[in-house]
């Protein structure tokens, strides 16, 4: 019985959704604001139990202090008990961080909340630079580095140089260089083709499984 | 003795051609493998693990000549002292001649010994290593390349940076999507209708979005100028909170702080699909004028394209994910397409300093076409007439470029 | 001290993040981990930010008796059942194993809800192919036939179809050739430019020279 | 002439109706399909059939339910074919959301009718090891130690209590690897440590998107078989003989793409007429 109440929950959530392909109406609004609702406190229990209690509670001992059981020593146990300066005291600083992000609620010190940000935008700055560049930029390079023996290789190579050269900015794309940035086009093109051509089975089979359960699970019409 | 061990192999010997000439070629392997003992593997060396924060030790060792006939794999063990209990600390499997021991303290010297093992659980053990001792190093010189190409499109980047401060002008060419971002606001102005901006699914630790945020504020300080209404649902609340304080910024120095609310921009949450269902009820029931897309996107490019272009809107999209770009070029009427996104924001500021960085940038384009171009020459020379100074040039470039650390 | 302190702070933590990577002394051996750690921590803080932007909105709405209002008392109402569920009522840790009133929110109500907008995808493909694979140009052209030639190779009726071929010269390996020989040779094109376009708006941001989100204007 | 100007400015809503139609009708229909068995499925048919009873196959599921539709049957289809065949299976995964796959997928075998020669048992005919976290790290790890890697099942009993776990140290235990894959971490990773590194023997099923990475692997005999996609779920059905919903979904599959292609060439050919017609009217 319970699994027959669950199973129609969900396929008229499903429903509602899907009727959304023809227009607007109450039942796709209702399952967009329950989706809304439902979904913002999921990440807001995750983000809670995955990141805040283990990462900044646990590793400072917050958890333990307030009388949590089984709850692990942290660092604010060890410099107070054992006089021990712990590396885990360092998610001090992530604390008081985040305290500052949450300032931004008050209008008079609310321009606090730029130094969380700043320290977010500064790491990943730093953390894209190098990624991108080694595995992006460095690793396809090597990878296009090949014999002109075959024409696929020189395909591989023509291509790739007329694309960056498509991206070229300081030059105006005029006479050979023009040209070279065109066929950079076409290349691109063709891989937009391919890239869309090869995903429309893989979408479709999302559906099948819609389906299936509305019409399987559901309603036990297809075996 | 010697007599038995001559006739020993002697019948072996005679055993495996008579096995050969015959069909049981599987029989060989096993009953070679009962006859002659398993030969270990030898010139076993230990040393500190180049390039890293100590506490790991590199083994390497040559393998066992018996590799071909039912060696398994090797068993690593180590000692601190040479006299001492070896433990086991590891598994190679067949083939392999090296082993990362990352479980060492830097202060103890450690010695290693490499079993060989075979199909029948034969064990054969190596000479002892030379001691050895890990220690943390100050440079990875693996990445010295990274470092050297790394620093040149740095510095290109910089010197242009500097460069366009003097006031040199600079050309750039025209990229589409940007020219008509005026044409975009104008349009929902005239129609009286509102601009959405959705910048993108990640949070701030994107560079997508940074990019994004940054497109936000120049796109705001002209919308600031119309009274236009400005849309922006945001999917993380640290954009939600950056975007607030960048659209304020924009009207602030457009002069229109009056025409500023905090209500422009607001989250809606942070589930990929939950964002998009949102956004779809957005489009169909306020009917903006004109979408912008630009941030990181994954699947959901597609649907909020489709909605837009039912309801009519110009669309301007811009992203960095290879996979989503044939979605937004196909259903847009403007696409940014990677690199475009990220000259955009300086595009759009006009401030020579922004514009320089983008000449440094194709410096970095300079440097990838020849490195490609030359090196396929190299590669095609020494296809060609198997010279090894081309090879050995060619090979330079490969390690120019090459990523593969230790 | 509300302007200089964050660009400061960017730069710094830019220049580290990338010295750490050639440096694997410490304490830049633990920078990386640490600095991840940090920001989850910040964004998990800051979620409070969003979700209490959104209740205030929705909550204006009913007050107001604004259009469309009881459909965000569904928004309050969805949120505080689920927040209610896996912080009280889910045993706390373990709120996601099965059986917990978290998880069945999340399997009957949830899923089904993101499972179908993901699905709605594959009419929006279909409906996407048929405005945009036209041979209006001649780069509409390409891009119609890369895609039209690698959506037939890959279903067996492609194959069918040409099977009067030599094999290696069917549909599916022209699609297995455009795929692997024009389409890599634009991604790669592209994955240049983006690596180009995300060092030089790295490094902007790092020096200062781009200040929109750090310092304003 | 006005059918293809209407043609060309068609409501979307038309395409989505036969979209729908396309992926739906195929379900209700007992067509039979001529399907022709490729050479990858095949050997990994085979590689099952040469397994003598007794025989250990470790199943990896990687993958996540939007996957499932793909995936799904070709899990369920091994699994009857190792039940059927006595042989004992032991479930990892590498994506947190695949031992739950595992699981939904041993619920469907159990519920049909069987002819198993005696009903599974858990812990002795299969187990469930459940996720660990690590991505390649952890087929390493299992090429030293199997329990160090999957200390508990699913369930949270010790692997020592597990009768079927005895003697299971690294790779050389299992006969036979098969895998699950939608992306990453998956088949390539597997191919690159489980076979390149500790000599495992293993297939492989894959989603249709992922399959094209993984072929070049079945060239040079690491993979001894490869099912991909729909396709390869609907091969596999019919190799055994336990037809499932690979074969239907197929169906669905084939009908809503040529649906697309179908798509295409109208708005081609109405765009061509129209286009034919304005030029004379300006010429």
């Amino acid at each position: 019985m319970d699994s027959v109440f669950s199973h129609t929950i969900a396929a008229i959530l499903t429903i509602g959704i899907i009727s959304f392909l023809y227009k607007d109406n109450p039942l796709y609004k209702f399952c967009e604001s329950l989706f809304i609702g439902v979904s913002a406190g999921y990440w807001f229990v995750q983000q809670y139990y995955a990141n805040l209690l283990p990462k900044l509670f646990d590793n400072l001992g917050i958890t333990k202090l307030v009388g949590a059981e089984n709850a692990p020593e942290g660092a604010l146990q060890a410099l107070f008990l054992e006089g021990r300066l712990d590396d885990n005291l360092l998610y001090l600083i992530a604390g008081v961080l985040g305290v500052m992000m949450l300032l931004r609620l008050s209008p008079k010190i609310g321009w606090i909340a730029r130094w969380p940000l700043a320290f977010t935008v500064g790491s990943s700055a730093g953390l894209y630079f190098i990624t991108y560049f080694q595995s992006n930029a460095m690793s396809q390079l090597e990878h296009t580095i090949l014999p002109l023996n075959s024409f696929n290789n020189l395909v591989l190579i023509v291509g790739t140089v007329t694309g960056i050269i498509y991206f070229y900015f300081s030059k105006e794309h005029k006479g050979v260089f023009g040209g070279a940035a065109k066929v950079g086009i076409y290349f691109l093109m063709i891989t937009f083709g391919a890239s869309f051509g090869y995903t429309v089975m893989s979408r479709m089979s999302l559906l099948i499984g819609r389906i299936d359960f509305l019409f399987g699970t559901w309603l036990g019409l297809v075996k | 003795m010697k007599a038995f061990s001559y006739s020993f192999t002697f019948y072996c010997l005679l055993g495996l051609i008579l096995l050969a000439t015959t069909d049981g070629l599987a029989q060989v392997e096993s009953s070679d493998s009962l006859l002659s003992p398993l030969l270990p593997p030898s010139e076993v060396i230990a040393e500190d693990h180049p390039g890293d924060a100590g506490a790991a030790i590199i083994v390497r060792w040559k393998l066992s000549p018996d590799e071909d006939r039912g060696v398994t794999g090797y068993e690593i063990v180590r000692s601190t002292s040479p006299t001492g209990e070896f433990s086991s600390i590891g598994f190679a499997a067949a083939g392999s001649n090296r082993y990362v021991d990352a479980n060492t303290e830097d202060s103890l010297t450690y010695y290693y010994k490499v079993l060989a093992i075979d199909v029948d659980k034969n064990v054969s053990e190596s000479e002892l290593s030379p001691p050895a001792r890990s220690s943390p190093q100050w440079f990875n010189f693996h990445l010295l390349n990274l470092l050297i190409i790394g620093g040149l499109i740095c510095g290109a980047v910089i010197y242009f940076i500097a460069h366009a401060k003097k006031g040199k002008k600079l050309f750039l060419r025209k990229i589409a999507g940007l020219e008509a971002v005026d044409e975009a606001i104008g349009r929902a102005t005239e129609m009286g209708r509102p601009i959405l901006f959705i910048p993108g699914i990640l949070d701030m630790d994107d560079v997508q979005t940074i990019a994004a945020i940054t497109i936000l504020g120049r796109v705001a300080k002209t919308i600031a100028q119309y009274d236009t209404k400005l849309n922006v649902p945001t999917s993380r609340s640290i954009v939600m909170s950056t975007a607030m304080e960048t659209v304020k910024e924009a009207y602030i120095s457009a002069g229109r702080a009056d025409a500023y609310s905090d209500d422009f921009v607001h989250y809606v949450t942070d589930e990929q699909f939950g964002y998009v269902a949102a956004v779809n009820g957005i489009m169909v029931r306020e009917r903006p004028a004109t979408c912008f897309y630009i941030g990181a996107f994954f699947a959901e490019s597609l649907i909020m394209a489709e909605t837009g272009n039912a309801i009519g809107a110009i669309q301007i999209a811009g992203t960095a994910m290879p996979a989503q770009l044939p979605f937004f070029v196909a259903a847009c009427d403007y696409t940014l397409i990677g690199e475009e996104l990220f000259a955009a924001s300086a595009y759009l500021s006009g401030e020579p300093k922004q514009l320089g960085s983008l000449k440094g940038q194709d410096v970095g384009k300079i440097i990838a076409m020849s490195a490609i171009v030359i090196g396929a020459l190299l590669e095609t020379f020494f296809a060609i007439s198997g010279s090894s100074f081309f090879g050995s040039l060619a090979e330079l470039v490969h390690k120019l470029f090459s990523i593969v650390a230790s | 001290m509300r302007r200089q302190v964050p660009l400061l702070l960017t730069a710094i933590v830019g220049f580290v993040y990338i010295i750490q990577f050639f440096v694997p002394h410490k304490p830049f051996n633990i920078i990386e981990h640490l600095f991840t750690d940090w920001i989850l921590i910040i964004a998990a803080c800051a979620i409070w930010l969003g979700v209490l932007n959104l209740l205030k909105l929705s909550s204006e709405k009913v007050y107001k008796r604004a259009k469309d209002w009881p459909y965000a008392l569904v928004i309050i109402c969805g949120f505080f059942m689920i927040t209610v569920a896996g912080f009280f009522f889910s045993g706390g840790r373990a709120f996601q194993e099965s059986g917990t009133a978290f998880d069945y929110i999340y399997v009957n109500i949830f899923t089904p809800l993101s499972a179908t907008m993901f699905a709605l995808l594959a009419f929006f493909v279909a409906s996407a192919s048929y405005r945009a694979f036209r041979a209006r140009t001649f780069e509409a052209t390409l891009l119609l036939l890369a895609g039209f030639f690698v959506m037939l190779g890959r279903v067996p009726v492609g194959d069918l179809m040409t099977s009067w071929l030599p094999q290696g010269y069917r549909l599916s390996d022209l699609a297995g050739w455009i795929m692997m020989v024009p389409n890599m040779a634009g991604q790669r094109a592209i994955m240049i430019g983006i690596a180009l376009g995300i060092m030089s708006t790295s490094l902007r941001v790092i020096l200062g020279i781009e200040r929109t989100i750090t310092g304003g204007e | 002439m006005k059918f293809f100007e209407k043609l060309m400015s068609i409501d979307r809503r038309v395409i989505f109706l036969f979209v729908g139609v396309a992926l739906i009708v195929p379900l209700f229909l007992d067509i039979e399909q001529t399907i022709e068995i490729t050479p990858e499925v095949q050997t990994l048919y085979d590689a099952f059939m040469e397994l003598p009873p007794g025989s250990k196959v470790l199943m990896a599921f990687d993958y996540d339910p939007p996957s499932a539709p793909e995936l799904q049957p070709q899990a369920i289809t091994g699994l009857r074919l190792c039940f059927d065949r006595n042989l004992k299976v032991i479930i990892i995964g590498l994506w947190p959301m695949g031992p739950m796959q595992a699981n939904l997928a041993l619920e469907t075998v159990f519920s049909e009718e069987n002819y198993f020669d005696k009903e599974p048992i858990y812990g002795v005919d299969y187990v469930n090891l459940g996720y660990s976290p690590g991505n390649e790290l952890v087929i390493q790890r299992m090429g030293s130690s199997i329990p160090a890697t999957f200390p508990r099942d699913f369930r949270g009993t010790s692997i020592e209590e597990i009768p079927l776990m005895r003697g299971i140290v690294n790779f050389s235990n299992f006969d036979y690897v098969f895998n699950l894959s939608a992306g990453y971490p998956g088949t390539v990773e597997w191919v690159q440590f489980a076979v390149d590194r500790f000599h495992a023997r293993m297939g492989a099923a894959n989603t249709a998107v992922q399959a094209p990475l993984v072929y070049p692997y079945i060239g040079t005999g690491q993979l001894t078989g490869l099912s991909g996609g729909m396709k390869g779920a609907a091969e596999f059905e019919k190799l055994t003989g336990f037809i499932g919903k690979g074969t239907k979904f197929m169906l669905s599959q084939s009908f809503a793409h040529m649906i697309v292609v179908f798509f295409i060439i109208i708005g081609n050919l109405a765009y061509f007429v129209t286009r034919g017609r304005e030029e004379k009217k300006t010429g």
